[in-house]
């Protein structure tokens, strides 16, 4: 997949509680092919302290509309300055980054996508296209309290949602992986999230010996594979997050599970 | 109507400067290069710029076996810059001969090997495998790595140790020897110097500065390594200070760098004495960087009336 | 609700860290001080801030003349950072002892002089006049400036330059002895090691970097001596790198500068091993800084629970 | 006179033409004491490239509304983010800083303020003070063209103004040196401009044996008098332009003329 350097123009920017928002962009061409799980390196200008681009998940992208979506927790100065943007600026980024979460296999029918916090960003996007592929992919999203599940609505136009927060609040009481859906039969698991919310699903799937696919953060500096920064650690030696993942099979990943 | 169009870019190009230079014994279709480490083997670019456009890449530090390179964190942001720990992560030498050359070999633009190692004879050896590559027309000897322990900065840190190496690949490797030097010195000059009189046929300054960073809140270094190597726009004044002594100093030509981010910062380098410059941090910023930077250098020599990238050469006005 | 509010904030008194250091004989009431060059003789910043609130001053550099400096330009602007070349500018030793001692011997905090110069002789001369001042309890040696041809960082670039230009001082000076450590050199560690053989009390780091800065549009240096010292955030990295390899190096307690904007920055460096900190161009961009980062200094303490700024001096948890 | 740091609120940013702007900032409380020749020294948050505060003259104050107005040209990526700034922002000044202009002696009545390009901003401030106190400021502002003069209005209403334009585009063709209202008697000369033309305003007042005051702009780091990065030689050796200046008699300086 070509990669291109593009500059994108702000069509909303939608407060989502104190810390995330959902930016979109829109722009009259086609946008390039992009892939779930993949990702996006935006250019931010005049922020203090800011010197390298920003990785972000590809949220959502509406074909018809030309959109792309980005889903952004504000933690410092760089996602700080995203939540200022206002409709008509213009944003400059490389996309599209990194693999993909893999489709299942016909025989894989029942999908869980396990998403914690901002975590869930790659998944709406997985999640509407394997709907599209005729899947029916089912959600856990686990916040710490009910205001930190995001976009509830779009996740439940595309499959059963299951919830969890750590202080009951809203859905079952607790983590992710203490949620009773997980005693019934999955067949694969994709996830993303916060590192020892991921560690737990991947441990969950490898004791019931479920597929797993997790989507890592690392930090990065280039994200095109140039620099060798954002390496994880895995079977068969260090792999770049940005080109070789940021979606890894679980049991690739030299996690300590 | 487009054949007006292209008449007159014809028109433009025909007035343009000449950017050519040479190092060594390698020309270059101008003078702007990509720094080791930064730039892959190129193939991650190609789909932002036309490689043929710049004058040449630096290939990522190769060593003569695989290395896997410091543990994760690598890298922090500073200030204007940042601080990077990779350590020479590379397939080593014999995978480069095997499987990288063959690809990147019919670039339109030179390709040079950073050459890293630990040992005098690890260098030598790997030397010797490039030496034997038609498209590879110059290794850059890299005696100043800061990101692991045999990272050849011991070489780079004293005028004995430089000499020593460089004596020995000099012997080794017949083509255009570029020798990129440390930062972390008290005298870049008399290293340079030193590097010089042992045949070196260009020096190239600077490698990264040697830093630190800390997260205040976890009280942990966000480097697995502690320190790591500093580059971007915060060293931009002592790299060029650096390549103005160095280049008042010796007589073969200097390649400058450090956060170079266009092509301002890259006349600044001319001007203090620098024949050829690479572009290194400023790629992650802008994949098209360095293109646009040929393009910046071009206009500047244009307005100015200069008819050669020789005339801002050392042109510095005291 | 006023008797109410009273209460809170005695109760938060009572909760604060300890905040003082002692560094030679000098007890600091906390480790906040002013770099020598930034801060004048403190009189400049007293309509913005309260100079009892900080720890110390290092004043503007004293030789044992009245020195006229260098030419404009003495000052540029780089990337999260500035190069000066103010080459000492000053009214020498005793103009200070006549005009300025007396103006400045009341205030509410420690005064330290920084001592410049070009030869032994003046130094000591220069540390002799100044030992017989009751109110200032210590020199700050400056065998680092970069911006005089003799301006002792011909001394502080060598071990054994370092070692004879402190052994001389510390004859002739009886009180705390800091010595100011220039980061242009290959291994500060060990000049660090070899000052405190000879009797330093204490070492500060870094004085700045040696840079260059050009104007590409007119040719021209923008400073008048082509090269000067860089300061400001940009050079953080490298001189955290520094305070840490010499706090692990030598015993003596080191005060650590270079780059600190605000009190987490500051805090890295207490983390990296410095007794005390000092704070130089963040002063030109908010004059109220010094005593910001005291109040940060005790809000990260109060938020980790630290009872004392000991407990995370050299804390870094590797 | 003390200084302080004051958060001032912008309330106007009024463009004249191109590359010059009129900043206004308006508080409730009276302004801090000011003097004409003064300076500020406004910090910069977010612009790219912009480490130090930026020092602008005090172009005028208004004390019935408290407004504070600078008058700025944009040259480079600070006065280009000050002519960004909104109605509402809030921006951080050191004030007032350095000198003044000294007031004339009884005896001197012919005041001419010689002011070239944005060097005309500390004039109108030193003209309505000199007219507040009784005299009767002449003005003669020079410019490239018709275009490069600005507050034209504001001056004209404190005294008579005279013209020069490079290209003759209004009043008398030429620099400012070579207008003929110099060669009526003149008491005393205050000039703020390039520093060509400052100059060659000193050497005519040299040559015609007229006090001159002229106002310095070296670049400066602190603009307090702390870091000696902004001196001027003088006839006793080096001064700060931002403690000892801005405003110099122009026979203090050691000037070629
Ligand atoms: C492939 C990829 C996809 C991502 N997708 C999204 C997304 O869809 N939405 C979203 O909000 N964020 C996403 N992130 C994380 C996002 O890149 C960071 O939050 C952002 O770079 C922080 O920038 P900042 O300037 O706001 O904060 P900074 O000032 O850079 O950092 C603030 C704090 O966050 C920590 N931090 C920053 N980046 C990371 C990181 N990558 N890993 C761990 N800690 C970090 C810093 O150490 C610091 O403590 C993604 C990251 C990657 C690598
Ligand atoms: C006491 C004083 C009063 C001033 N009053 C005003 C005023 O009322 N209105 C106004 O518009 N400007 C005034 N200036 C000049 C103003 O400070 C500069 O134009 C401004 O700092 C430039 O900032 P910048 O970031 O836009 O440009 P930069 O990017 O810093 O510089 C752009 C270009 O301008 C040059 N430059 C910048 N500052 C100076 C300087 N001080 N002297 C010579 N060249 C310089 C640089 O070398 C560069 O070539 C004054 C300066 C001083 C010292
Ligand atoms: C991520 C990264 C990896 C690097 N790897 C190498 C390397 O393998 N060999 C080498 O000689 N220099 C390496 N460098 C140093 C650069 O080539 C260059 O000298 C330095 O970054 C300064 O230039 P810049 O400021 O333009 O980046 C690396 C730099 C970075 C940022
Ligand atoms: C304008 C200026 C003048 C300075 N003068 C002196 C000096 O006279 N003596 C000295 O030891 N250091 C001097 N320094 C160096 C500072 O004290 C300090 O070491 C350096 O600026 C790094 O700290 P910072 O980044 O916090 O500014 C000067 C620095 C600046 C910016
Ligand atoms: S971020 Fe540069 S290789 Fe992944
Ligand atoms: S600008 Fe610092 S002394 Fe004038």
């Amino acid at each position: 997949m070509k990669k291109c350097s593009l500059d994108m123009v702000v069509s909303a920017n939608i407060s989502l509680g104190d810390s995330h928002f959902l930016l979109k962009f829109t722009q009259e061409e086609p946008l390039p092919e992009m892939l779930p799980g993949q990702f996006v390196q935006v250019r931010i200008d005049n922020a203090p302290s800011v010197f390298l681009r920003r990785p972000i998940s590809v949220n959502y992208v509406d074909r018809v509309n030309n959109e792309l979506w980005l889903l952004v927790q504000k933690v410092g100065d760089g996602t700080r300055k995203m939540s200022e943007y206002k409709i008509g600026d213009t944003v400059n980024m490389l996309l599209p980054l990194g693999n993909s979460f893999t489709m299942p296999k016909e025989s894989q029918s029942r999908l869980l996508l396990v998403g914690g916090g901002v975590g869930i960003a790659p998944l709406l996007f997985m999640g509407s296209t394997l709907k599209q592929e005729g899947f029916e992919p089912m959600f856990l999203l686990g916040a710490r309290s009910e205001g930190g599940l995001m976009q509830l609505d779009e996740f439940k136009k595309l499959g059963k949602v299951y919830i969890t927060t750590e202080d009951g609040s809203a859905g079952e009481k607790g983590f992710v992986t203490q949620h009773s859906i997980l005693q019934e039969p999955i067949d694969m698991i994709y996830t993303c999230g916060p590192t020892p919310m991921m560690q737990a699903v991947a441990r969950f799937a490898q004791y019931k010996s479920i597929d797993c696919e997790v989507s890592l953060e690392n930090k990065m500096a280039c994200g095109i594979g140039a620099c060798l920064c954002c390496v994880t650690q895995t079977q068969t030696g260090h792999k770049c997050v940005c080109t070789d993942g940021p979606v890894f099979n679980s049991k690739e990943l030299s996690w300590q599970i | 109507m487009r054949v007006h169009r292209w008449t007159s870019i014809q028109f433009k190009r025909t007035i343009m400067a000449d950017l050519r230079v040479k190092i060594g014994a390698v020309e270059f279709k101008n003078p702007v290069t990509t720094a080791s480490g930064t730039f892959g083997f190129g193939e991650e670019y190609v789909d932002f710029m036309d490689l043929g456009r710049i004058g040449g890449i630096f290939t990522k530090g190769t060593t003569i076996l695989h290395r896997e390179g410091n543990a994760y964190p690598r890298m922090a942001e500073t200030p204007s810059g940042m601080l990077n720990a990779v350590g020479l992560q590379n397939k080593g030498i014999d995978y480069f001969v095997s499987s990288i050359y063959p690809q990147i070999k019919e670039y339109d633009t030179n390709i040079m090997v950073n050459v890293s190692g630990s040992t005098i004879e690890d260098y030598v050896a790997t030397a010797e495998k490039i030496n034997a590559l038609d498209k590879i027309p110059a290794i850059e000897l890299n005696i100043s790595c800061p990101n692991v322990k045999q990272g050849g900065m011991t070489f780079g840190v004293s005028c004995a140790g430089a000499a020593e190496v460089v004596k020995a690949v000099r012997k080794a490797y017949s083509k255009t020897l570029i020798v990129k030097l440390s930062p972390n010195v008290t005298d870049i000059a008399s290293i340079a110097k030193a590097v010089e009189d042992e045949g070196a046929d260009s020096v190239s300054l600077i490698n990264t500065l040697l830093g630190m960073a800390i997260d205040a809140e976890t009280r942990k270094p966000l480097l697995s390594t502690v320190t790591g190597g500093l580059s971007g726009p915060c060293v931009k004044p002592v790299a060029l200070r650096m390549v103005w002594q160095v280049a008042k100093a010796v007589k073969i030509p200097v390649i400058g760098l450090g956060g170079i981010m266009n092509a301002t910062d890259a006349i600044e380098f001319f001007l203090a004495g620098a024949t050829a410059i690479q572009i290194g941090t400023a790629n992650f910023i802008d994949p098209a960087v360095s293109v646009k930077v040929v393009d910046g250098i071009n206009e500047y020599l244009d307005r100015h009336g200069y008819s050669s990238i020789y005339d801002i050469i050392g042109a510095l006005d005291m």
